[in-house]
């Protein structure tokens, strides 16, 4: 167990150490001088110059390598050349809409996600089935800022309903904080309802083809019995670590979801430091995002050895 | 050629098990543990033992599909084990394999035809018709109709895959074919149909086998001799009728007196050995067999018994059964073993 | 899907003018002249709208192409050799961390907006997911006993890889392919949306999505056209994915 | 039914012309094909047959565990202590399982729930048929676990599957069945999976404890060494009917249908000389995708004569207690 345990934390730094070599060398490898690029068009050599110092590019790629671990352990993650403030700052105080979206989004499309793949499992090729292969068709295909504007041009124009666009922190009220991200919540919840679900769908139809499954049966387990204690929980791994994985796949949708609903969150962040060619904020936000879904990975799969006894070493 | 067609010496394959995140002692699995035979040409030779004795980690291991950690395979006087890829390229037409399952041994997605002139084809070119040609004889030397080459796998019945397997094998013309249990995943009757092909063969083509089951029931059919194998290593290996007539190990004797006869009159002996077979990752100490041997004595706990030749051509593994008299003056132990069947 | 590629190809043919700027139509409602409308430079939203199919097609099917690709090489060679799998999944482990979008973000954000960089910013994030999958058909096949027999028979590794093991990971993938096909026409039209994508002079979904958003109450049809649109394709495509399925496994019909 | 006359009441479990079919894309498959046959109370009664004859089939149709979706049984009566099985509502069925009727399965590593631990699923059975606590079912659990003698049940009861090895799990399938003394155990090929030596062990075990509890015992196998060991009367079905029905001696003795005289005769024995040809059965079994006019072994049968491909033949009576499907059943004995 404590070698599993172990063997995950060294795959775990390996995977950061390649995201971090991967990124380190975007930056670097890519075509045209960097130093160049961030100034932008018709900058003054002088501005270059002076961003190439600021970046270390004059250091050779080992020695800058070295220094940019050294300073990303050490939390610092560079100044936004834009603002001119510390990345981390900029990031934090972003922080709170992202975070708040993603919890939701989350909770929503699980618990809905699971309930409807379970009972779509459980009854292959009826009703609830049929829906959610027509669910989960459209819920992959149509993306997020498309269902946004629907969302609020029914219900946030043409009906008044909810609030169109902004945020209002968790601090000012519960209330308004929750109406400000029902309509971003199920915009982005969609397509990820329709993921779970099938994941779901498709991990217990696998078990409740499982040879014990017909023992439980055999034994005069009522269905019940047989869908939430014999087959939920060995279809939980796979579930489990399909939801770990499609992290990346949220995070992608948070950047949109924040644009079309305005929320200022850190994919307005982003967006905006592509507008500014900020590139350190861009950078961050990637090492960030990627080592948040590694660790949400590492925490998945040890959370495997709870549910699956099997899983020793 | 005088001298066996295939000598095996001290053959070993020992697996790593697990990592070794800290370079502490490696584990590692005993698959294969000092194993030495040999076949004459013509003859059958069979491994019987059941699962996780090593048996069919010696068949993949005489065809080198995985690599011995210890221990030479010698075909007509050349060592094969440590030949390059190239000069085994040109031995491996020697031996053929022919596997368990005939579902999953044939690529779903050639025919028929294209499967068995397969190996001609990593040797030689052939035209168009040379292919039919060889394919529609193939067919024809086990039992199938020309008609089936353009046929695929899922399209034939269990029984015809393996014939299949079996004309693929004998594709290359080999000597000697090693069957890894292939008749175990059929019915009955199916069994049958193979069992006589492969024996009209041995008759017509002088082929010898290495066959490789846990049905004691074949193994007697087809036999000339048997090898014994439990945890990795060979226990008995006497000529068949002897074997079957009078077991000398108490695993053999175990082994033969728990295969079910069909004969309701038969007075059934009570449940002949206890316990299940250990794990080959921490074998017992001593002879491998003593936590379920009647006849342990302390001896068997502490030292691993040799392979004595015993009087009627067989050689044994047991304190008990086959003290060995004279201290054995370490020769090779095939030395020893190396008798033409009946 | 046929019928999308030809409606997109011909384009020219029955579709106005896409980028024609007529000051006194903006944001018309639908007519017969401009079946949907107009948009705030008065452009034609229909002849916008199919002319963007043309961009999305292109950059999802050349960006799917090349992730297949590269998957289909990395996944092979992962498959196969130990010490490669080890060092190049763990790549490929990095990669899939980062969310799509932003990866692509960073690569375009770094070389300035184009139609090639974008293909290739859309292609890399897709890679890994195809490689993976390649690599666990090996994995999965190599174990088969027709693969130790074809050895048996004295097969040389290069030959057992292209006749035994390439073909078996075709079908899966294509059928990852369809679904690459349709992430990357989406990471497209959410790249454009975000204003990285393709630059705006040519008119594509996310670009008419992104210029048309402060229009959404007035002339809703601007962003809805070419949003259904968008989806129709995706959905085109994934339909045609699962129905490559049903072809290529016959057992999965039943569990999808 | 021309059955050897037993008393009604000694009957536990009687189908008739059970037909059972799965229906696949474009294909209907008759499985079962009119199987009728009964079991005594306390008997072992053993069902052989090759590989898609229809055996396992039989014992899924007896417990309607047949999958929903693909399989249906379409005609026929399953009796147990006289009453239908078919009619029961699904709730009424559960009692049933498990309860009376239990069952153990050919694949020991897959048919126990990796996740709970052997106690827990042993446990699980007693619960959901008798009111029994927690504690009490587990302390059950353990008791069975040692009946099936499994060494310190005390520990074993809190392992997981993966922590035993096949036999002690198929020990386990065992105590989990008989944990609620069923009256009949349908046991589908549980040693099939195992080795030699184990398999001698568990049908030790179950021959022992079937004649400790009186359960009576439905045995299907392939393996006529097994039948012979454990069986007082065997059915031979092939492609989904019943062809010959005996006690175990006359069954061996005097094979009254040419298919299990032919299935004998291909085993390996070595009384009839080693390194010879067998006598083969030649020809495949016949696809049930199609309806089989006549006999459906004439094809492959060496007695075959006109009447065996024109008229399909019906078990009958040849001799006290045993029965053949066979036109030419009398020459089949002499041969």
């Amino acid at each position: 167990m404590a070698a599993y345990i172990l063997r995950r934390f060294v795959s775990t730094i390996a995977v950061m150490a390649m995201v971090g070599i991967f990124i380190f060398l975007l930056l670097r490898l890519a075509p045209g001088d960097p130093a160049a690029m961030i100034a932008g068009r018709n900058a003054a050599p002088q501005l270059i110059a002076s961003i190439r110092e600021q970046l270390g590019l004059n250091d050779p790629i080992p020695v800058q390598f070295m220094r940019w671990v050294r300073d990303i352990l050490g939390g610092d993650f560079g100044t936004s050349i834009f603002a001119g403030r510390p990345v981390l700052e900029l990031i934090s105080q972003r922080l709170e809409p992202t975070l708040s979206l993603a919890i939701l989004t989350m909770i929503l499309s699980v618990t809905v996600g699971v309930s409807f793949g379970i009972l779509a499992a459980w009854r292959t090729g009826g009703l609830v089935d049929r829906l959610l292969a027509a669910f989960s068709a459209v819920g992959y295909s149509v993306p997020v800022f498309v269902i946004g504007y629907f969302l609020i041009y029914f219900f946030a124009i043409r009906t008044h309903w909810l609030p169109v666009q902004g945020y209002v922190p968790f601090n000012q009220g519960l209330g308004p904080w929750f109406v400000h991200l029902i309509l971003p919540t199920v915009a982005l919840g969609l397509g990820y309802i329709a993921f779970v679900a099938r994941v779901t769908r498709a991990s217990m139809l696998e078990v409740l083809s499982e040879d014990y499954m017909r023992t439980a049966a055999a034994k005069g387990a009522s269905s019940y019995a047989m869908l939430f204690q014999h087959a939920l929980k060995n279809a939980g791994v796979p579930i489990l670590t399909v939801i770990g994985i499609s992290f990346a796949y949220l995070i992608g949708g948070v950047v949109l979801t924040e644009t079309v609903f305005n929320l200022p969150g850190i994919g307005r962040l982003v967006v905006n430091a592509i507008n500014n060619r900020d590139y350190p904020i861009i950078q961050s936000v990637l090492i960030l995002t990627s080592g948040l879904y590694v660790l949400i990975n590492l925490a998945v799969d040890l959370a495997y050895t709870l549910i699956d006894p099997r899983i020793r070493y | 050629m005088n001298g066996p067609l295939l000598k095996v010496e001290n053959l070993t394959k020992h697996y790593p098990f697990g990592s070794g995140l800290f370079k502490k002692a490696i584990p590692v699995i005993r698959a294969v543990e000092d194993v030495s035979f040999t076949v004459d040409a013509g003859e059958t030779l069979c491994i019987v033992g059941e699962s996780g004795c090593g048996k069919s980690t010696v068949a993949r291991l005489l065809m080198r599909l995985i690599e011995p950690t210890a221990g030479r395979v010698l075909i007509d006087g050349t060592d094969i084990a440590g030949l390059k890829k190239d000069a085994l390229h040109a031995w491996r037409r020697r031996m053929q394999m022919v596997f368990q399952d005939p579902y999953s041994s044939l690529n779903p997605r050639l025919t028929a035809g294209q499967i068995i002139t397969e190996p001609v084809e990593n040797y030689e070119s052939l035209s168009r018709k040379q292919r039919q040609a060889l394919a529609a004889d193939l067919l024809r030397k086990v039992g199938m109709s020309p008609e089936m080459i353009h046929r695929l796998p899922s399209e034939l019945s269990g029984g015809q895959r393996q014939r299949l397997g079996i004309a693929r094998a004998l594709a290359l013309q080999p000597s000697l074919i090693i069957a890894d249990e292939a008749v175990s995943a059929l019915d009955v009757s199916v069994q049958a149909q193979i069992l006589n092909l492969l024996l009209d063969l041995q008759q017509q083509m002088g082929i010898a086998f290495v066959f490789i089951s846990h049905d004691l029931g074949v193994v007697e059919h087809i036999a000339h001799r048997v090898a014994v194998m439990y945890l990795g290593r060979i226990v008995e290996l006497a000529p068949s009728q002897a074997l079957f007539a009078k077991p000398v190990h108490p695993y053999t004797e175990a082994l033969i007196a728990a295969a079910p006869v069909p004969d309701p009159t038969r007075v059934r002996l009570e449940a002949p050995v206890e316990g299940e077979v250990p794990s080959p990752i921490n074998p017992p100490s001593g002879c491998a067999f003593h936590p379920r041997c009647p006849l342990a004595v302390e001896r068997c706990r502490v030292e691993a018994p040799p392979l004595v030749p015993m009087a009627d051509g067989r050689v044994v593994a047991c304190h008990v059964r086959a003290p060995a008299t004279v201290i054995p003056p370490k020769p090779p132990v095939a030395a020893n073993v190396s008798f033409i069947g009946t | 899907m046929g019928l999308l590629i030809i409606l997109a190809l011909a384009a020219p043919l029955y579709a106005g003018d896409p980028v024609n700027i007529d000051p006194f139509k903006r944001l018309q409602p639908s007519s017969a002249e401009m079946w949907f409308g107009s948009d705030n430079l008065g452009r034609d939203v229909f002849a916008r709208t199919i002319f963007g199919a043309r961009i999305s097609l292109v950059v999802g099917m050349l960006s799917a192409a090349s992730a297949a690709l590269a998957g289909l090489l990395i996944g092979v060679i992962a498959g196969y050799s130990r010490s490669f799998d080890n060092v190049v999944m763990r790549v490929m482990d990095g990669l899939m961390s980062i969310p799509t979008i932003l990866l692509a973000i960073a690569l375009i954000s770094l070389t300035g907006p184009g139609i090639g960089i974008l293909i290739v910013a859309i292609a890399i994030p897709e890679t890994p997911a195809v490689a993976r999958l390649v690599r666990s058909v090996v994995l999965g096949v190599r174990e088969r006993p027709y693969v130790e027999a074809a050895l048996c028979g004295g097969a040389s590794l290069p030959k057992v890889l292209w006749r035994h093991i390439l073909p078996s990971t075709i079908p899966a993938l294509m059928v990852q392919g369809a679904t690459v096909c349709a992430s990357a026409i989406l990471t497209e039209a959410g790249l454009s949306f975000l204003g990285v994508g393709v630059p705006p002079e040519i008119p594509s979904w996310g670009n008419m999505i992104a210029s048309s958003r402060l229009y959404l109450a007035i002339a809703p049809m601007t962003i809805f056209a070419p949003g259904i649109c968008l989806a129709i394709t995706v959905l085109a495509v994934n339909l045609l994915g699962d129905g490559l399925r049903d072809v290529f496994d016959p057992r999965a019909k039943r569990r999808r | 039914m021309q059955m050897h006359q037993t008393a009604r009441n000694d009957v536990l479990l009687e189908l008739r012309d059970l037909e059972t079919r799965f229906y696949g894309e474009e294909s209907v498959t008759r499985a079962l094909d009119g199987i009728s046959f009964q079991v005594m109370k306390g008997e072992t009664l053993g069902v052989v047959g090759e590989s898609g004859c229809g055996k396992s089939v039989t014992a899924l149709s007896i417990l309607r565990l047949l999958p929903k979706v693909s399989a249906r049984i379409v005609g026929g009566e399953v009796r147990f202590h006289g009453c239908n099985l078919l009619e029961l509502s699904d709730r009424e069925m559960r009692k049933i399982r498990g309860d009376q009727i239990a069952m153990i399965f050919q694949e020991p590593m897959t048919s126990l729930n990796p996740v709970y631990t052997i106690g827990h699923q042993i446990a699980e059975a007693v619960q959901i048929h008798t009111k029994a606590s927690r504690s009490v079912a587990k302390a059950k659990a353990e008791e069975m676990l040692r009946l099936v003698r499994i060494a310190d049940p005390e520990r074993r009861v809190s392992n997981y599957p993966h922590e035993m090895s096949g036999g002690m799990r198929q020990r386990a399938m065992i105590a989990m069945a008989l944990a609620c003394s069923p009256e009949l155990l349908i046991a589908d090929e549980p040693t099939t999976a195992l080795d030699v030596t184990i398999q001698a062990q568990i049908l030790r075990l179950i021959v022992d404890l079937k004649e400790r509890t009186g359960t009576a015992v439905m045995f299907i196998t392939h393996d006529l060494g097994v039948v012979a060991e454990t069986c007082q009367r065997v059915i031979v079905m092939y492609a989904g009917r019943i062809v010959e029905q005996a006690t175990i001696n006359d069954l061996f003795a005097s094979p009254a249908h040419p298919y299990t005289q032919g299935l004998m005769r291909s085993m390996p024995d070595p009384r009839r000389g080693r390194q010879r040809r067998l006598p083969e059965i030649p020809g495949i079994v016949p696809s049930l995708r199609d309806p089989i006019v006549g006999c459906s072994f004439a094809p492959r049968c060496p007695f075959a004569i006109d009447i065996c491909r024109e008229k399909t033949p019906v078990l009958r009576d040849v001799r006290a207690g045993h029965t053949a499907a066979c036109w030419r059943a009398e020459e089949v004995m002499g041969a």
